[in-house]
């Protein structure tokens, strides 16, 4: 390998960097534009075409002020989903991990299928 | 209405044999122990269900079967060809395989090794039998009662065989429940079966992730050959233990040993045609399988006898038949066995340490004939 | 600067024909479609983002496009271009499909049948437009309105053509709540749209276990060309019916349907460059497109008006617009349709018997054309 | 292309199609018929093999009436499943999608794993 | 096919056998070796680097005693977790699944995907 | 006992380098960092093992290496080296990425442009250094921050170099916690550092799903060689945000993007057998990349100082740094290192936008290189 001046010369470098980073610069500029522009389109558009319909359907999920019952369902939604997600992350909750795999020794005749009972299994 | 019967010959109730109908209820029969008797049914389903398919007589000229260039069953068999499809189930079964007794109690990985006797032996009856040194090799890695050892040789060592010894592999682990309690009983008396083991010791989450690391590579140095199998087996144990790469892990143990299960099972399955698969070979292949996994269940529990002539704390002989692979079949049956003398001798985490020993035990086996018998 | 220029030559802007621009609009309204008027969208958003990707001008010389060697997109391409994807999309279609009501009223089974008269109508109409009989059997299958078997069989008898099929029967697919009601009505009378049939019998596992060993050994002999479809699609239902191998069912019919989805959605999509897809031929598949699906659907309508001469339990004839496959749009058609006539009349159920029927009635019908115009 | 009457007779097409419909109707016929005997076969099977086990196997699972806690479970469960149903039909519940791409931010060194947490991740 | 002594010593049956058995052993038996020094190896090592840390991040997990609520939550965590490990072994709730199909049914929509609703779905 | 010596002269021990023991000590290192400094695991890793098994001594005349014809390893790098894998990575990152707060803040865009300088200025360092053209390009390509990209660029311009590449990028990757602090507080004054942002505004879902396919537009079109990645990329989050598609978005960001990272990852660390790997040219490879990190990252904050010049609501310049793709980690970064300046000053949305700005403006600029060197 020889250093030298004259490689970026003769594989034309300066060329294509100042070239490279004209398109690389036009590109994200374009979608920065079409970005800033694209609300005020939707607006546009949405001012000739009001549609009510949208706002009219959210209502419908607001329901009556959940029971007790209900919120204690929520409370342990939430706990779970809660325990899934750092389940995921690092396995803090070694317990449930070593129950699963204990509760599939159990079962008779799975011969490669010791898996530790994730929803696949 | 020349067109009709053209099309009619064509069909496959013109081209059917014998063969092929034979094989159909076989791979009927395969399904039906696999649901009725919950025989290994991840892979008896798919290889049943395959043979069937692999039986429907194709027609000449269009690309169908597993043996016609270009067909799709071609392209999924390529996986099994190749010896693709074998690592990646042992990617899988590496992120599902806890090493914790192995690693708390490293005497029992001897058993692991012991047990691979059934591959030699077998090896050499084969070379008797008169088949070729390379075929031999492949027959003889049914005896290391591992599925996807068995296709990965073969088709390394004999492509032509590697529906027979699949399929015998396969078989023989889905019997392991028959084939293995009476020899067990034949070969310990009792009171061996009677003895109780100490509780093996918690194992630290640092020595889980360095295990795989350094197992891979004594494995890897000592038997090159082996170096994929078991790479890929301690890869998955590695993303397993390490915990930051669960979900690497998990997506290993199911999504993609799922698909590479049902792949496997379903073209080595339409391989078995009938036209190659029943030969006097296959007969032969069948009947040293069935031979291969007693000499290797045997092998277990002598050298687990052999070992206690030395040791303070004994070892359950019965525990020595999980080193042939099986997992966690054989470790089951060791478990039930030994539930049988004593309902309070539980043997199952015990057994679960030569079980894992002789998946690797095998994997190297299958390294070393690769390898004196390829070069 | 000269460099810049070289570079601006090679944008796509220079290349861009009003051929592309033309498909790039055509791939957003099928994303619109899908996402406003949810028409298939787990097709039309795939298909759809790779007819956008597809008509981007590549640069001569650079692999990119399905159509060079060497490219990404022929790589995923190679999937659709042999056929492959297909019958993996039909493992999974099978591991999701449930064939009870098929099972507990055989009857409905005949109206599967009649709607492939679709298939060979367009089959006859495309000769007749000066398609060569190979093309021809291609393009009859649109009528068999299920994606997976037109690729399949237009990778195997007229692979130029496969982009204007696939597009053609995907599209008719997602429009089949658009196309099938008016044909429904006009066939059909009040009285009897109104006909309300009897609830269907609960069937037993066993049966559900045997049924796809048995109808796949009748279809394969039958029709051993549609071997491969049929196959896996009740491949896949056995391993959903025999319970013992969930895991396997349930990762056909979720993460390996999807990524197969998805790697064949976008590069159908991707190859429909202009310059391939924009023929007088597309023109005309479009054209006998549309009218094979609705001589497909007029032919399961009049098939039950005609079984009704002979029935007690009379069938209500709009359950035969089910008989094409298109599952399960055409069954909620179907249920549609008897709603706005009595509120309390619930097809669904009845019309999942013929959707069924239809996707092996269109596998079946795809082995003869494939075995007929191949040899 | 030349539109003509003669492409049909040259390709065979009537022929074909005769051939065809018979087949795919001769395919399905005999796969109705197959399913029609299928239950009287299997009842006739089991009229000779009767076997008193699989009625036997269900009373097992039925067990004590279940305590309020119990019932209470059920109830989060049930929501729980109706919850993860409808985030995969459309993802109408968008609170929890948020909730959980928050926590993964939050979490440390993980560079490519953006994923919403699903049981995956 | 000829049965014969002969073959094997062709193929040299014996001394591959032994070689074999030999490694297969040597292999197994380092490992065995490994596994039984690295723990003391890591004691050693953790007595020159004591490190106290690994033991004070435990107690953080240990909170304040659990309230009624969430011991509840708990409860039908258990409970949504034991359901889940059983649909995976078994499918013996076949009414949790049938629920699901149903509500696939009654969207709009959705062509291909009648699946069951899985995590995946 | 002859055999037994020719065995022996085959294990790994016989062979082993001195180069095979300094790259599996590497590959150790990898994992262990990985594992106590929680380094980007889910590449590390892979990577890391991959490493290992590479440098196991492959015996002559066996299919063992990734360099060797038909073995396993080859068939799974083939992924690699015809860039297959980084595509179908950038689907799933695609469908992870929530493009929100870019949409909400458009002018952080042009921070992911200035980044790339990093990728232009290291393309001259390496023509300095006496590479080819082709070589410098895909050298300068790690400055984009992108593994998946790195790896695309050098199988299509230098694919001999794609492993020290490959490892160079991931390696940097893994250190940005490293590289960039220092880097952003020498170039920004204590008041800088504090520079609070506006909140961004909501984003609609109209816009976030028009995004896509107009910026794929945008992309394609000015650089068709960024096609394949941007396409990808953009397909997986048009399925993402469409909602319609939600379980294909979801198979794609979670089986799917972990199979082929386990692949990946595995295989191009199997390709740094020392005998490849430990040149002269590596060296200069990892030196340059440290360069091409640190000039990226100074590029987007500079810019963002000059931005600021001109902009009423200034923008924090540390948010420059993100840039650079590296995504989140480098978003991460930014966040932490304002927070050490005013604990109160939440800067990981804002970063998010040149982040993924970022991940666009390096895919273009492959796409450009890739454009102008190969023609
Ligand atoms: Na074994
Ligand atoms: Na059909
Ligand atoms: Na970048």
């Amino acid at each position: 390998m020889n250093f030298s001046w004259q490689n970026i010369i003769d594989g034309n470098g300066i060329g294509i960097t100042i070239t490279g980073m004209m398109i690389v610069f036009s590109g994200l500029l374009f979608i920065s534009l079409f970005i800033a522009v694209l609300p005020r389109v939707l607006k546009l558009k949405d001012h000739f075409t009001s549609s009510p319909k949208t706002t009219a359907e959210v209502p419908a999920t607001v329901a009556a002020p959940p029971s007790e019952e209900e919120i204690m369902a929520v409370i342990s939604l939430v706990l779970h989903l809660e325990l899934e997600r750092s389940l995921g992350e690092g396995h803090k909750l070694t317990i449930s991990r070593q129950k699963r795999q204990g509760s599939i020794w159990a079962s008779a005749g799975k011969m490669r299928s010791l898996s530790e009972g994730g929803t696949h299994a | 209405m020349g067109m009709f019967y053209t099309f009619l010959e064509n069909t496959g109730f013109a081209a059917m044999t014998w063969g092929n109908f034979l094989m159909i209820i076989i791979g009927i029969v395969f399904i039906t122990l696999a649901i009725t008797k919950d025989y290994e049914p991840l892979l008896l389903v798919p290889i049943g269900f395959g043979v069937v398919v692999g039986n429907i007589p194709p027609v000449a000229g269009m690309a169908l079967s597993v043996y016609d260039d270009g067909s799709v069953l071609q392209y999924i068999y390529f996986g099994v060809s190749q010896g693709v499809f074998p690592p990646l189930i042992f990617l899988g079964i590496g992120a599902m395989t806890d090493f914790s007794t192995m690693l708390s109690n490293p005497k029992l990985i001897l058993l692991g090794a012991a047990a691979q006797v059934g591959i030699f032996l077998t090896f050499i009856g084969a070379l008797y039998l008169g088949f070729t040194p390379s075929e031999a090799g492949a027959i003889g890695i049914i005896g290391g009662a591992d599925g996807p050892t068995a296709i990965f040789l073969s088709s390394k060592l004999a492509p032509h065989l590697l529906g027979s010894i699949a399929i015998a592999a396969y078989s023989y682990m889905a019997l392991v429940p028959v084939i293995q309690p009476p020899i067990m009983k034949l070969l310990t008396t009792k009171n061996e079966r009677l003895i109780r083991m100490k509780t093996p010791r918690q194992v630290s989450r640092k020595e889980k992730i360095i295990f795989p690391i350094g197992a891979f590579l004594i494995c890897g140095l000592i038997a090159p050959g082996s170096m994929v199998l078991i790479g890929m087996l301690f890869f998955g144990n590695l993303l397993k233990e390490s915990l930051v790469t669960d979900r690497l892990a998990n997506t290993a143990r199911n999504a993609m040993i799922d698909i590479v299960t049902i792949l496997l099972g379903f073209s080595v399955g339409a391989s078995t045609a009938a036209k190659y698969f029943l030969t006097s070979q296959s007969l032969l292949i069948f009947g040293l399988g069935a031979l291969s996994f007693c000499i290797a269940t045997a092998g277990g529990i002598m050298f687990a006898k052999f070992m206690n002539l030395f040791l303070k704390d004994k070892i359950n002989p019965l525990v020595g038949a999980a080193g042939v692979s099986a997992v966690p079949d054989s470790a089951r049956v060791v478990h039930t066995v030994g539930l049988q003398e004593d309902p309070a001798n539980f043997l199952l985490m015990h057994a679960m340490a030569p079980n894992g020993a002789g998946v690797i035990g095998s994997a190297i086996g299958a390294g070393i004939l690769w390898t004196v018998l390829v070069l």
